[in-house]
């Protein structure tokens, strides 16, 4: 019962896709600073193919992992597959986040949404709008502020 | 190498606490309520403890009350001076913004009771003026508590010219001394303190005992009802291996506070000079006025924990204010209380030192932080806004 | 011979419980809200303490909650469901009228906080019957807090059952089980149990370290505010070698329980019939019903102090409910519950065994005893008016 | 810091003048039992000397021993000496007693008095009643209770 589970230290400590794509086909980029948590995630896309994701996040070790392991789950899965990815399937995937932390996961769902909408809109091809929603409808600021 | 720098937290415990815990442990484990000889030896111990304990605060035995820790010595003296209060029509409690939670959780539930609180806003070097507390003591004002020095960012307030100004409007002051006690000069009679917390593990001394002292006169609430014990002030079978463990450690501490002060200090010096190098960096807390072995910096761009966690993973033991440490969206209420953003109050780092940690460790660290601190900006968005200029630089 | 009866003030510590708390003292010392793996090692060893005392009592890891002590524990559980009631309008409590202080004190409190307490009455032989508490129940009753066994005569109670009438009129019940953990069985799912409270040092533990079990579903109410440890419910820097102490002495006492009962019993019924031959002298508490290690008399016309000092003197460590080991006038409120007179009050006897006393102990308290009582009688003005036909013997 | 000082275990463990006096000149009692402390004390007297004195005490380790040490004090003395005995000489030559266990010594004087008053009353010898305060004036068992 470490603070994380081994997947997670190795996401977070040798975290997979470090970076940015220059002229990447989307961006996209979730949360803010002031709740500690900044993921941007680059997806380059070749005939509907997810053929290269990098991130960069500001955030806490089960962010930082969340993201690597996001990124994994969705290189080199055609763009339909990686809308289905879920947060859930990332905690399951990092065997396990701490309650208080699954919101990074949330946060990584997130990300990739918001990049995929961005591939999408710059190629003009139309979706259904509550396939994404924005970083304020997951609440998890508000809940916590209001505590 | 295996750092910790995590002092302000706990400390590990020192031979001579262990030591003179284990013979109340192994041999002489009566209660000291017992008549028969090895209750009574237990009540010697505890009553020797007492005079050792009292004797490193100047105070006199009788206005020793040993509790479970500084938490519970909090709530116990600011509950106390509440009702003292109460009973006068005086219900109105003047602390800071950058206190322990033991203390503002405290004051939460003063306020519930019908008390009305004023947290006085702390300037950005963390000190609060005793003119600041004179302009806000009020006719009903009952207590000023206030830190002796505070947990995160190590800066000392001027306990002695804040207690004056309350004696001279005739309120009582509290001061939680948990950072303090051991590392500081304390002399209750001198610097007029009429109620003080401190906790044991934060000297290398036992966790789970502390101590309330209270000036005699001043007529304790309890927060444990039950047995007689501690004068019928706090209940509870007494932990004799744990109170005399912390009298033997908060002995050894004053008997080398000032060549152990020295130590630290210098170490302190040499961390901060190295890491204020780091750019976008700032200290957090008062340079001079400072515990001589805290350092508690905030790096623009990166994020507390992840720091923590890399940085133990290369040995080094250090805290952080970061609201991820807590499992809170808000980092911490200290550096918030001293004026910095939420965005940069995330990137906080605390190295706390004791007399054990060496030049060789601060050298270790000296090199390894910055490294760390940079790989975490390589792969932050944040610090991508910031040198691209999409952001401005706040440090 | 130094013979060391009076384990229900407290116990020597087992080697296995030091044996535990030693590399938490000494190599562990992390605080386990520290992220760095020195603070996460004390978490680990905080996390699996309370497994086991968990398991240990039947119950799920998440209802359990550390404290300072048994007393600590009882204050929360009645301040808790107190203030549950409250918000219901429910504002009485149940007890009994020879409860622990930690629970009668409480109980006072409550009472000037608008609560209305009943103490039942207990039979001679220190028993309440389910019943009782069945008919004390009214419909803004909110708990019934009986202790499992009590301390000075060792008779358990009717635990189940009354947990039974409690429940099908809805109402918490609590139960401190100071002196039943670890000797009698327990668990809290199949008794119903809402509530229970502990104390590591009955069972050779550490002291200074408890237990509040609580039901899932049962909102605490702080007693010690200030960080979020223990589900926030209890502030304070967690006594992890206390804790660890404790979980190992609990676990152990619960493996050996059925043993360590039956070698106690035995000797606790040799004692009981040696002592029984001493002339107008009676046992208090039922005889059946009775904890494995407790033994408690009244001798008439002595005084209880004396006949332990000079118990003590011949190497027996024993107790007194004699108001005189307590600087009050006024004798056990245990012993006058069950209908002592204050007279024979005043001489009363308890030796509290454990499961190292051995027989040949027994035979030298059995040599011993009558011969002081005898001495103490021989200068007694009581007991020549009783002898002389001038007062009437009570017992 | 025993509970009791060298000497008062001296007196509690070797009581002087442990008995009863066959046709006492001055018999006293005070205290009850209830309270939890009796003494009495038996005074042989000639010619205004106590040549002897026994004492019975039920009570606890400070009562035997103030008991015991009070005889000791006033045996062979003059009654007029035995009659200035204070609770505080009997104290001090304890080398002290707890602050709750101080009311034993006011007991032992008491006894003494009680035992003088009684010679007085039996051989018709005149003397000022203010000097012999009624137990009930001690008032502890009263203070004691009203806590
Ligand atoms: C029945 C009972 N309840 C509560 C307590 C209080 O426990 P502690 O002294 O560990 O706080 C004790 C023992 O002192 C006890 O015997
Ligand atoms: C300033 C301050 N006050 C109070 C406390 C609470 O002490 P404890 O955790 O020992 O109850 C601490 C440390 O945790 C502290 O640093």
């Amino acid at each position: 019962m470490a603070l994380y589970s081994e997947k997670v230290m190795d996401h977070f400590t040798h975290p997979r896709n470090v970076g940015e794509i220059e002229n990447a086909d989307g961006v996209g980029q979730v949360g803010n600073a002031k709740c500690g948590d900044i993921m941007k995630i680059y997806l380059k896309i070749d005939n509907d193919v997810i053929t290269d994701v990098k991130f960069n996040t500001f955030g806490c070790g089960s962010a930082i992992a969340s993201s690597s392991m996001a990124t994994e789950m969705i290189k080199g899965k055609p763009v339909s597959q990686a809308l289905e990815l879920t947060n859930k399937a990332v905690v399951e995937a990092l065997d396990g986040l701490p309650a208080y932390k699954l919101h990074c996961s949330v946060l990584a769902e997130e990300a990739v949404k918001s990049a995929l909408k961005d591939y999408y809109d710059k190629n003009n091809i139309a979706y259904d709008h509550s396939l994404f929603p924005n970083c304020e409808d997951c609440g998890y600021c508000e809940i916590k502020k209001e505590k | 190498m295996q750092i910790y720098a995590d002092n302000a937290a706990t400390t590990k415990m020192s031979r001579t606490a262990i030591e003179a815990m284990l013979p109340y442990m192994e041999t002489y484990f009566g209660n000291p309520s017992s008549l028969h000889s090895v209750g009574q030896a237990a009540a010697e111990a505890l009553q020797k403890a007492r005079e050792s304990v009292a004797a490193a605060l100047g105070a006199d035995p009788r206005e020793i009350t040993f509790t479970s820790g500084g938490s519970e010595a909090d709530n116990q003296a600011i509950v106390s001076a509440g009702n003292l209060g109460a009973k006068k029509g005086k219900k109105h409690i003047i602390s800071t913004a950058f206190e322990h939670h033991a203390v503002l959780h405290t004051l939460k539930k003063m306020e519930s009771q019908g008390f009305e609180v004023t947290l006085l806003p702390v300037h950005e070097n963390g000190i609060v003026t005793a003119e600041e507390v004179a302009a806000a003591i009020r006719p009903d004002t009952c207590l000023v508590t206030i830190m002796f020095a505070n947990n995160e960012i190590g800066s000392i307030q001027p306990i002695e010219a804040i207690s004056r100004v309350c004696h001279e409007k005739g309120v009582l002051f509290h001061t939680d001394a948990v950072q303090a006690a051991g590392h500081l000069p304390i002399n209750v009679k001198e610097q007029e303190i009429d109620m003080l917390s401190l906790s044991a593990h934060k000297f290398h001394g036992p966790k789970g005992v502390g101590v309330l002292y209270a000036r005699r006169g001043i007529a304790l609430s309890n927060i444990i009802e039950g047995g007689a014990q501690e004068r019928g002030k706090r209940a509870g079978t007494e932990n004799i291996p744990g109170i005399v463990g912390m009298a033997a450690a908060l002995h050894e501490a004053c008997t080398h506070m000032t060549e152990n002060a020295a130590h630290m200090t210098a170490l302190r010096d040499k961390l901060i000079a190295g890491l204020e190098k780091i750019p976008h960096g700032a200290l957090n807390g008062d340079r001079a006025n400072r515990l001589p072995g805290n350092i508690n910096f905030c790096f623009e761009g990166i994020e507390g924990e992840s720091l923590l966690l890399l940085l133990d993973q290369k040995g080094i033991c250090a805290s952080s204010g970061s609201a991820c440490t807590s499992g809170s969206l808000e980092p911490s209420h200290v550096l918030l209380a001293i004026g910095r953003p939420h965005e940069v109050a995330h990137g906080s780092l605390r190295l706390s030192l004791c007399e054990w940690n060496t030049e060789a460790e601060v050298d270790y660290m000296l090199q390894e932080i910055p490294k760390v601190v940079d790989y975490l900006r390589s792969m932050s968005p944040v610090w991508k806004d910031l040198t691209s200029g999409k952001k401005k630089f706040m440090l």
